[in-house]
C-alpha cells in the first residue's frame, strides 16, 4: 500500500505544505489531521468546493478557507 | 464523486443535519428559501416598507445585503445600507471598501457612521484608553454597545421601518449559550428572529438566523460575492470558547445548533414571566433610548474619558 | 504560604467564584452548611423519615453517606445504603468494597443490586451485545435507566420516604447543558434540588447539588474517608465533550456553573408550563412506573434479547 | 536566573518525571503546562493538599490527583 502525496494550502497562512495520507484518505480525515473542525471552513480541491467525505487523490491540491470571522 | 441528493449533479455541501447532500444550485436555492421562509414566518417585512442593513463586508452581511435587494425588488420596499466604521487597522479598513463596492453594484444608498467621527476615537484608539485606565472590559464590549447603538440611531434617521442584520444561526445559538452562562435574562429575552418594536427602536430584524454559518459563507462563495474573509484582530475570551464548544458539538453531533434554537424559541415566551418590563427613557447625554439616566455608550465612553461628538449621524452628505 | 481568608491557617482551596481561600477545617466546615443549608431550604428531609442513599463508592457518595449518616442522627432519621452493581470490570467490583465497608464502619444497613441477579447480564455483557446488534446506543444509556429504574425500586421496597443520590453542582449543571443541547424539556424539567412524588416514585433529594465536584473531592480527601477514585471505562460522547466545556469555562470564568444553575432554577417553574403533565402506568411486564405501556429498561432489555428475571430486589437476606 | 527542578507524579500513571520551571513558577503554571484543569484535579505538595496559587521550590514533589471519575 503506497501513500498519496497531496499539497495542502491555508488561505491566510503564507507557505503550502506537502503531506502524505493513506490511499482512501477522505478530506473529512485530512482535516482530523489537521485539527481543523468543519463547521470553520470550506475547503477547495482543485480549486472546486467538495464535501468533505470526498476521497483525495494523489497530486490534490486541498485548499482551506475559515470562515468564521466574527467575535 | 458524490452527487447532490436532489438533482444528481457534483456535491458541494453534505448538511450533515438533514442527512442531504446538496450541489452548488441547490445550496444557494436552498438558502435563498429559508431566507424567504424566515420574512414570511416571523412577518419580517410588510410590502412598502424601508429596509436598512447593516452591512460590515463580510460573507454575512453581503450575502444579506443580495438576498435583501431581491427580496426588496419584487416585495416593492426600499433598502439602505448602513456600514459602522468602528476603527480597527487592518480589518475594518479592509472590509468597509468591499461593502462600498458591493452596494454601489446594487444600486443601494450607503451610509457610513465612524466611532472616529461620532465619539472622536477609534475602537483601537478605545482599546488602547481602556488597557491604560485598567477598566477589565473587553473590546467586544465597546464595540457591541456603541455599534448597536448607532446603527439604530442611523437606521431612525434614514426614516428606516426595519434594522436588517446579518446574525447567522451560529451566532444566535452562541448569544443563547452566552446568556445561558451568564444567567443575562434580559439579553436573552432579547434575542429571537425580530426585535419587537419600542419607543426610539427601529424594530430588528435577522433574516439569516436559521441558516448555519457554513452555508450563508457557501452562498455567498458559491454565487462569486465579493466579500471580506478575514479574522476580527480582537476575538477572544468567552466568545470563542463558547463557540469552539458549538462547533466540536455540532461537528460531532449534527443538529445540535438547530436543537438549541428550537428549546430556546420555545422558552422564549415564558421569559417574559421572569423579565421585568421596564420603562424607555432619553438618555440625558446622547438623547438615545435607555432604561437609565445615561445610555450605556455614554457611559462607556465616560469611563474612556471621551465624549460624544455629533448628535446627528446622518447629514445629506454623508451618502 | 497562602492563608486562609477565615481563620489563618494555611490554605488548601481557593474558592475563586467567592473570592475566598480555605483551609482543611474551614472547607469541611463550610460544605457541612451547604449541606445541611440544602436540606433546610428546600425541605429534603423531615425528622423521623427513612432515607435510602444510592452509593457507588466514589466521592461524591461517600461524602453524601458520611454528611446524611450525621444529619440523620441528629434529626432522628434512619439510613439505608444501596449499590447497584452494574457490573463493569475493573471498576465497579472495585468500588463495591469501598461501599460496603463505609457502611459498615457507620453502622448502615447496605444492600446490594445487580444487574447480573436482576436481568441475567452484566453491564459489559450489554454493551458487547449493543454493539453485537448495532443499537447505536451508548454504554451511558443502558446504565443510567436501569439504575435509576433499579435504585427507585430498591428504595421502595426497602421503605424509603426518601431517596438521596450525591449528584454535586458539576453532575446537575452538565445535566442541564445536556438537556439544552439535546433540547429535551421532559428531562430538563425533571433535574432540581429533589423530584416531586409521583405514584410509584420514591421522591429524591439531592443534598450535594449545590457544592462543585472538586470541593466534595477535598472534603472527603480532607475528612480521609476511604473513596474510589478511579474513571468509568465508558466514558465519553456527548456527556465528556460538555463536561470539558463547563471546566474550561469555569476555569476561565469562575461561578459560570453557579450562573447556569441560578438561571435554571429561575426557569424551572416556567418549564411546567410546557412540559405536558404524563399520566403514569405500571410496565406491563415488570410492574415498575412508566408513562408508556412497557417501561424504558424493560424495552432496553428486549432491543438485547435479554428479559427481567427477578420482580423483587430485595429479599430479607440480601443485606 | 536559574530554574527550578520538581518531580511530578500523575495519580494513576506509572512514572514520575522530573521537570525544570522558571523560579517563582505557581502550581497553576505548571498545571497549564501540562495542560491539566484545576477544576478537575486536586493537587498535593510534598503530601499536602494546596492552593494551586503557590510558588514552587526546587525539589518539590507535586502529585496530581484526578478527581473527576464518573461518567
Amino acid at each position: 500500500m503506497t501513500c498519496i502525496k497531496i499539497v495542502v494550502k491555508q488561505v491566510g497562512k503564507r507557505h503550502k505544505r506537502e503531506l502524505r495520507l493513506a490511499p482512501h484518505a477522505t478530506i473529512a480525515d485530512l482535516l482530523r489531521k489537521l485539527d481543523q473542525n468543519r463547521e470553520t471552513i470550506v475547503v477547495r480541491r482543485n480549486g472546486k468546493i467538495v464535501v468533505e467525505e470526498e476521497r483525495l487523490s494523489d497530486g490534490d491540491l486541498i485548499e482551506i478557507l475559515p470562515i468564521v470571522t466574527g467575535g | 464523486m458524490l452527487k447532490c441528493t436532489f438533482c444528481g449533479r457534483r456535491a458541494a455541501y453534505n448538511r450533515r443535519y438533514a442527512g442531504v447532500l446538496l450541489c452548488d444550485r441547490c445550496l444557494i436555492k436552498s438558502v435563498e428559501k429559508r431566507f424567504r421562509r424566515a420574512i414570511a414566518e416571523h412577518k419580517l417585512l410588510s410590502p412598502g416598507e424601508r429596509v436598512a442593513v447593516a452591512v460590515s463586508g463580510g460573507k454575512d452581511s453581503i450575502a444579506a445585503m443580495h438576498l435583501l435587494v431581491e427580496h426588496c425588488g419584487r416585495k416593492n420596499c426600499e433598502l439602505v445600507a448602513i456600514t459602522i466604521d468602528e476603527g480597527i487597522k487592518g480589518y475594518r479598513d479592509q472590509s468597509l471598501p468591499i461593502a462600498r463596492e458591493n452596494a454601489k453594484s446594487l444600486g443601494i444608498e450607503h451610509y457610513v457612521v465612524s466611532f472616529k467621527r461620532t465619539f472622536g476615537a477609534t475602537l483601537d484608539q478605545m482599546v488602547r484608553r481602556a488597557n491604560a485606565r485598567k477598566t477589565e472590559l473587553n473590546p467586544c464590549t465597546y464595540c457591541g454597545v456603541m455599534r448597536r447603538s448607532l446603527l439604530n440611531q442611523a437606521a431612525r434617521e434614514l426614516g428606516a421601518d426595519k434594522l436588517a442584520t446579518a446574525h447567522n444561526l451560529d451566532d444566535e445559538v452562541q448569544a443563547i449559550m452566552l446568556n445561558y452562562v451568564r444567567a443575562d435574562f434580559s439579553r436573552l429575552h432579547r434575542l429571537g428572529p425580530s426585535y419587537p418594536p419600542r419607543e426610539g427602536f427601529v424594530p430588528r430584524i435577522k433574516p439569516l438566523r436559521e441558516i448555519p454559518e457554513k452555508e450563508v459563507a457557501l452562498y455567498a462563495l458559491l454565487r462569486g460575492l465579493e466579500v471580506h474573509l478575514a479574522v476580527c484582530p480582537y476575538t477572544g475570551g468567552i466568545h470563542t470558547e463558547i463557540r469552539d464548544f458549538l462547533n466540536r458539538i455540532e461537528a460531532n453531533h449534527p443538529n445540535s445548533k438547530f436543537m438549541i434554537l428550537r428549546m430556546f424559541d420555545r422558552l422564549k415566551p415564558q421569559l417574559a414571566r421572569i423579565v421585568p418590563e421596564f420603562e424607555m427613557r432619553r438618555c440625558k447625554n446622547c438623547g438615545e433610548p435607555t432604561s437609565a439616566n445615561i445610555c450605556k455608550s455614554c457611559e462607556l465612553l465616560k469611563e474612556l474619558g471621551l465624549r460624544r461628538l455629533r448628535k446627528t449621524l446622518i447629514s445629506p452628505k454623508s451618502s
